[in-house]
């Protein structure tokens, strides 16, 4: 859509201060450069009206292939339309978003939150009192605390006793958890909705000295770490951040080289990782 | 006897006033120099020269000799000059002890030596003969309370010059006489002091030489014993005025303008009930703290009241706001025109029309502008208000023309009855014979005056009628006939019941 | 002679508008303008000044009520939460309850006003400080609009909503900005020609002076709270439209930057002085500043860091010329 | 007679004790922790309080800062992006430049104090408003510490360090705690037996005097804010301990929460009365607050209803009391 050769490719991400979404930055980075595009990204910080701002000004950059992080699916419709309108292709990464986009790439949320709570189930022998720490209301969100119901609901003598949210940011999770401790001194495990809000019981768990299992979906590479460690995080469904990048960056290739015949959903698979597979594991 | 102090060609421009103009004049070492001007003369600019707030643009000032040069009060602390601002200084969360020390704190052990400090201050207070609660802090003190405590520190630093700029301006003739007594008994430990005041008799009182100032330029400096009271103000404004008072004219109306029933405020006092005629000046007099400005806010709604009758021309009004006060005709014009009466940051137009905005409306909805100015500057004429446009921030005038400004504003609401509260506090002769002469001008105009004033001549020259009050009671109304004198006014102002000649 | 006089009026007069805190601004935002063109070329096209305009709409037209709240000596730290519980209730009255668009307009701007009215009313007649009771009414709107949605945002709602954020006039200028230029007429047309807007800025200066002199203080005061609400609400109004969804979440940290560009404007925070001229200067300044660092592609962290710089840079000056 | 008279003395004493704010907030807590234990029965277990202790530790140690700063008329908003900054440059000290953690935790103090000079000297050299220059404070030092890590946090401290934020004395003390408590001994001592703490109170309750008075306001108005950029760091340190890992993104609105402590416990937000006393007990009672709504199960959307309208509510009665 622009006059010089040069592709350029912009990433709008949804926020830019998780691990899950610098490495989604870097491999943006090294797969530009290694086709010569140019690249730019930008922060919405959660905000959605921000995040439309940040897509006008890309697009009054030049970008010709935009890849969408949505900070939420509905309110990014306008980015959408406004990029599409300038002939611009849109990928929505991550999450869903609204509007005529060209292809949506995400995680099988609901895969990760129902195989989470599967292997959760299966250390607790099929009984016992687990709380999940919920998140910031978006599908994929939804979809892993979906995924992760619909698991345990085959397991009649597990409860769920407790569902607090920790926003999916350390500190305030920690907190969250402890008061969730306090409320439930007999809780047997935790689902967390990602790997940040884990980590953050994790530290509300071991400064308790308690014995609280974790399960979690991410693959964040503390995660990791700490699965190795053994003792209370026992399970994240991983994503892979980087090949939803590459293949967004793929499709949105191939729709300006001119292909019309694309799949517009590309849902990547999850993987558990545990104690077994967790060593050599990265994003 | 020699010179403490020598101010040698001192100028000071802020900008678009030439606040000083080559000012040349000696202090003596152990005299009380007296400095007197009109408003805005230039008395407190070069006060705070002296004493380290401002410096000089040029000329030099020597103190025993050295030239000075100080960047900061502390500085002139140090060498031996403090200074009583005419603007209270005190903090007003802080207790007397911890205003009298503050800046120079006893430590023991490295922490705060409390004990010493409250006893050292009460000692210092004690020799003032004056009572101060020291454990309040110092906003729920009177005026005058807080004035001692101001004292008590600059003198507590124990210096070779003290400036006092105005610091009778708000108390009582009993406590000016307090103060005295102790400016005499500074004196006799040595001590030089430099007295501001717009009061004349107090220079004769307890002056030993004085300067004045006009327009910032010195007019002399004199011997107070080769001087009379109309000599002084012929320095002052450069030419006779003639009689300090203008004459009482005394031609106030039978019928009742305001009528006040029952007004009071908790249910620990006593009822006050009063009247005034059309074109008439009551005049309330009392002790500093016997309840006359709060009478007054009570009146027009500003506090909150138990109970309160008003009649205005017969007719009964509701008045539970300043508010209710303005649309019934009725204004006060406030004691401190600094924090009630002016917003200082806006222009002398903005602060003349800004209640009485809704009379000059165009379509019922817009500022008519034109006519605002034209109003404006009408009052700024009538009343000589000296400032050099309509835009100037009054937070730039001087005394007595920012108490004109408040005048302006209530005389373009058209109001009937108008409160003067402290009308003349701080303001010099000639402006106060200007207030006077337009005191006179309203009431022929058939306007009713309540003048609050604890000056007593003032009370006396000007008042048809006198109320005296004590201790939030009205203790007595008098007509101003030659039977009244300061001493009658006294007598009831410290509670006595009837009075009677023969004793 | 008069050669020179008339030179040194002339000087004084352009000293004198050398002293207003706006036009500092003013020179401020074109030197920032000029910078972004010479550096980007993709900066001075119409197509971006159009997409700048719409960007600091939201912003500005939230600074308009900031500014009589300012010029009050008070502040609203509330506007971003009433702006999401506004807009939500606006995407919940058409969505949820089928009511009219314009019906579920006005529903908000009552909403938005309500808010502005207790706030005020808090202020005024509590004797509360406005900093609390604006932080604490941070919490309760936005509270509300979580819990009416169940922490979702809301949509749904009629296409032809669209017009208000998504829209244009004449073909070019689009719709928020409209409503934005709306706003800060009527705003102009009650800060200098009512007596309302004198009263504003009456009280800024000394509230008990202007009390005494017979002014409903308390009144107008709770007035400029209302009138921050609506604004808040318009902005919600706005955004919803753009989002076409009503979002709980929305306008979280709105309060710091509407009162950034007041300030920038040259409002004094302590309140009596200011203009809303200024206003709409420091929330365009704000505007440019983050576009042309998009522009520039500059990255999201040192933008922060820039930001904050130019906004300290700029109050410098700003209160350097004021002493 | 006498027994009338010292009624009456009594009487005026229970009065004046009344009209402390922190006394009735303290009342409000009693009141509060009491109704926790009522309707829960977790409330009131030995573990439960040592938990809620925890929990406000470290906004407890940030209101520190923030009443002197507020007590001197100021505001910081910067707290919560120092903090952030400060547990970076910790973090950062200790796993990428291998320092000693006793180093490092001087090194994130140094820092602290250093943003705390920059928005002292700021303030009180050029003269700018409080609310504006640590407003652009809130972007600057965020801003770095994202620059710095890239937006990652940063772990792999040494595990000693985890003492700080986890670790416990006499076997039920939580090393937080301990430091807050600290924290607060030697803030008391400051502004209760040392000339600085008048000077903060004095320049709060009128700055010109203090001047006039001779002593070095400029001085001590920095000194409070380089106070709040120590507690801001201290709180760093025990979060960056807690989380085990520098988190640039830590402390977003703690400002809020430090100031709502502070005005909580009565401290005047005009400046030039308060206690420190008080900021302890409105952290607690915030504290006890979100700990006890949670352990009620109350949905953390009513929650922030509460907390904005139990804000409120306290406030309420302060303001009318000091009138
Ligand atoms: N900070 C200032 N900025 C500008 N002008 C000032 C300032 N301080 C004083 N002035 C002006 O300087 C002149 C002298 O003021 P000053 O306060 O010294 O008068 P004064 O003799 O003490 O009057 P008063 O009897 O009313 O106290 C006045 O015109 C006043 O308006
Ligand atoms: N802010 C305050 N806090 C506590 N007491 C006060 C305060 N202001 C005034 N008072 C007290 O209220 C009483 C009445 O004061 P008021 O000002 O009405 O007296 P007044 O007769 O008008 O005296 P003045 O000559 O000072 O105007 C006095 O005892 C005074 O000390
Ligand atoms: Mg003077
Ligand atoms: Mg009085």
């Amino acid at each position: 859509a622009q006059d010089d050769d040069q592709i350029s490719i912009g990433m709008s991400f949804q926020e830019m201060n998780n691990e899950y979404f610098i490495v989604m930055r870097e491999a943006l980075e090294s797969a530009a450069k290694s086709i010569g595009a140019e690249v730019m990204y930008t922060d919405a910080r959660h905000d959605v009206n921000k995040q439309i701002s940040d897509v006008q000004d890309m697009v009054t950059k030049g970008i010709d292939i935009l890849l969408l992080n949505p900070a939420d699916s509905v309110g990014a419709e306008a980015a959408v339309q406004y990029a599409k309108d300038q002939g611009v292709y849109v990928i929505a990464i991550d999450a869903q978003a609204e509007g005529p986009i060209d292809a949506f790439v995400g995680s099988k949320n609901y895969d990760a939150g129902y195989k989470a709570g599967q292997e959760m189930a299966k250390d607790l022998n099929g009984e016992g009192k687990v709380a999940i720490l919920d998140g910031i209301p978006v599908v994929p969100i939804l979809e892993r605390v979906e995924g992760f119901r619909a698991a345990i609901s085959e397991y009649p003598d597990i409860e769920i006793v407790d569902v607090q949210n920790g926003q999916q940011e350390r500190s305030k999770a920690m907190s969250v958890t402890e008061n969730m401790m306090q409320a439930n001194p007999d809780l047997d495990a935790i689902f967390s909705v990602n790997d940040t809000g884990a980590l953050g019981s994790l530290a509300a768990i071991k400064s308790a000295n308690e014995d609280i299992k974790l399960y979690s979906v991410d693959g964040h590479p503390e995660a990791i770490e700490a699965i190795l460690n053994g003792d209370i995080f026992q399970a994240t469904s991983a994503q892979f951040p980087r090949d939803q990048v590459r293949i967004g960056i793929g499709i949105g290739l191939a729709k300006y080289w001119g292909a019309e015949k694309m799949p517009e959903k590309i849902p990547v698979p999850v993987k558990l990782i545990n104690d077994e597979n967790a060593e050599g594991f990265s994003w | 006897m020699d010179n403490i102090l020598e101010i040698k060609n001192v100028t000071k421009e802020f900008p678009g006033v030439l606040a000083l103009d080559n000012v040349s004049f000696n202090i003596r070492r152990g005299e009380v120099h007296v400095l007197i001007g009109e408003n805005g003369a230039g008395k407190s600019t070069l006060m705070k020269i002296l004493s380290g707030v401002y410096q000089a643009n040029s000329g030099k000032v020597l103190l025993n000799g050295d030239e000075i040069d100080f960047s900061n009060p502390k500085e002139a602390q140090l060498a031996g000059i403090s200074i009583i601002y005419q603007e209270f200084s005190l903090i007003p969360y802080l207790n007397a002890v911890e205003n009298i020390f503050l800046g120079r704190e006893y430590k023991k052990n490295g922490v705060l030596d409390k004990k010493r400090m409250t006893e050292e201050a009460k000692d210092l207070l004690d020799t003032f003969e004056v009572e101060i609660d020291l454990e309040k802090s110092v906003n729920q003190l009177s005026v005058a309370e807080q004035q001692f405590i101001e004292i008590a520190k600059a003198v507590s630093i124990n210096d070779n010059v003290l400036i006092l700029d105005e610091p009778t301006a708000t108390l009582t003739n009993q406590e000016t006489e307090i103060l005295f007594n102790l400016i005499r008994n500074l004196k006799e430990k040595g001590v030089t002091m430099i007295f501001i005041s717009h009061h004349l008799e107090e220079a004769f009182e307890i002056g030993d030489r004085l300067t004045c100032l006009r327009d910032g330029k010195w007019v002399g400096t004199e011997n107070i014993s080769d001087l009379s009271e109309k000599k002084i103000i012929k320095m002052m404004v450069g030419r006779d005025i003639g009689d300090t008072f203008p004459d009482r004219e005394g031609k106030y109306q039978k019928e009742i303008m305001i009528e006040v029933n029952d007004l009071k405020r908790n249910e620990k006092e006593e009822f006050i009930n009063f009247k005034v005629r059309k074109g008439e000046i009551l005049g309330v007099a009392g002790l500093v703290g016997s309840g006359r400005t709060e009478m007054a806010r009570a009146l027009i709604g500003a506090d909150k009241v138990l109970s309160k009758e008003i009649y205005i021309n017969g007719k009964k009004v509701e008045i539970n706001s300043p508010s209710d006060a303005l649309d019934n005709g009725i204004g006060l014009i406030p004691e401190n025109r600094k924090s009630q009466g002016l917003i200082l940051g806006l222009s002398v137009k903005d602060n003349i029309s800004i209640n009485s905005l809704d009379k000059i409306l165009k379509s019922n909805l817009f500022i008519n502008k034109k006519e605002e100015k034209k109003r404006s500057q009408k009052l700024v004429e009538d009343l000589n208000i000296k400032t050099p446009s309509l835009k100037q921030t009054v937070k730039n005038l001087s005394g007595g023309n920012q108490q004109k400004v408040v005048l302006a504003k209530w005389l373009g609401t058209d109001s009937n009855v108008l409160i003067f509260d402290e009308p003349t506090r701080g303001i010099d002769v000639g402006a106060k014979l200007e207030i006077y002469k337009l005191m006179n001008e309203l009431v022929d105009m058939g306007i009713s005056i309540i003048m609050i004033s604890s000056e007593l001549p003032e009370v006396l020259a000007i008042s048809d009628r006198i109320m005296i009050m004590h201790k939030n009671k009205i203790n007595a109304v008098l007509d101003n006939n030659e039977d009244v004198d300061q001493e009658t006014i006294m007598y009831y102002a410290t509670g006595g019941e009837q009075y009677d000649r023969a004793t | 002679m008069t050669g020179q006089l008339s030179d040194k009026i002339k000087n004084n007069n352009f000293k004198e508008l050398l002293k207003k805190p706006e036009v500092l601004t003013f020179a401020g935002l074109i030197l920032l303008s000029l910078f972004m063109s010479i550096f980007t070329d993709t900066f001075l096209t119409g197509r971006n000044l159009v997409n700048v305009a719409r960007q600091i709409s939201i912003n500005g037209i939230i600074a308009v009520g900031m500014t009589f709240v300012i010029l009050t000596a008070g502040i609203d730290l509330s506007v971003g939460s009433v702006m999401a519980f506004s807009g939500t209730m606006l995407a919940a009255g058409m969505a949820d309850w089928g009511l009219h668009p314009v019906l579920a307009i006005f529903f908000a701007l009552l909403v938005g006003g309500l808010f502005g009215l207790i706030n005020g009313t808090l202020i005024s007649y509590a004797n509360m400080p406005p900093i609390i009771v604006t932080l604490a009414m941070m919490e309760v709107p936005r509270g509300l609009a979580l819990l009416y949605t169940g922490g979702y945002p809301l949509s749904g709602l009629p296409s032809s909503f669209s017009v208000l954020g998504r829209g244009y006039v004449f073909g070019f200028l689009p719709v928020p900005v409209l409503i934005m230029a709306v706003v800060y007429l009527i705003a102009y047309i009650l800060l200098t020609q009512l007596p309302f807007g004198r009263y504003i800025y009456a009280i800024g200066g000394n509230e008990e002076a202007v009390r005494l002199s017979g002014i409903k203080v308390k009144k107008y005061k709770i007035f400029a709270y209302v009138i921050s609400g609506l604004t808040a609400a318009t902005s919600g109004i706005v955004i919803t439209s753009r989002l076409m969804s009503g979002q709980p979440m929305a306008g979280t940290g709105f309060e710091l930057d509407a009162i950034a560009a007041v300030v920038l404007g040259g409002t004094d925070i302590a309140g009596g002085r200011g203009s809303i001229i200024g206003t709409i200067i420091g929330a365009f300044t704000l505007g440019v500043l983050t576009n042309g660092l998009n522009l520039l592609g500059v990255s999201p962290y040192v933008q922060r860091v820039f930001k904050g710089l130019i906004i300290l840079l700029a109050i410098y000056f700003s209160s350097k010329k004021k002493k």
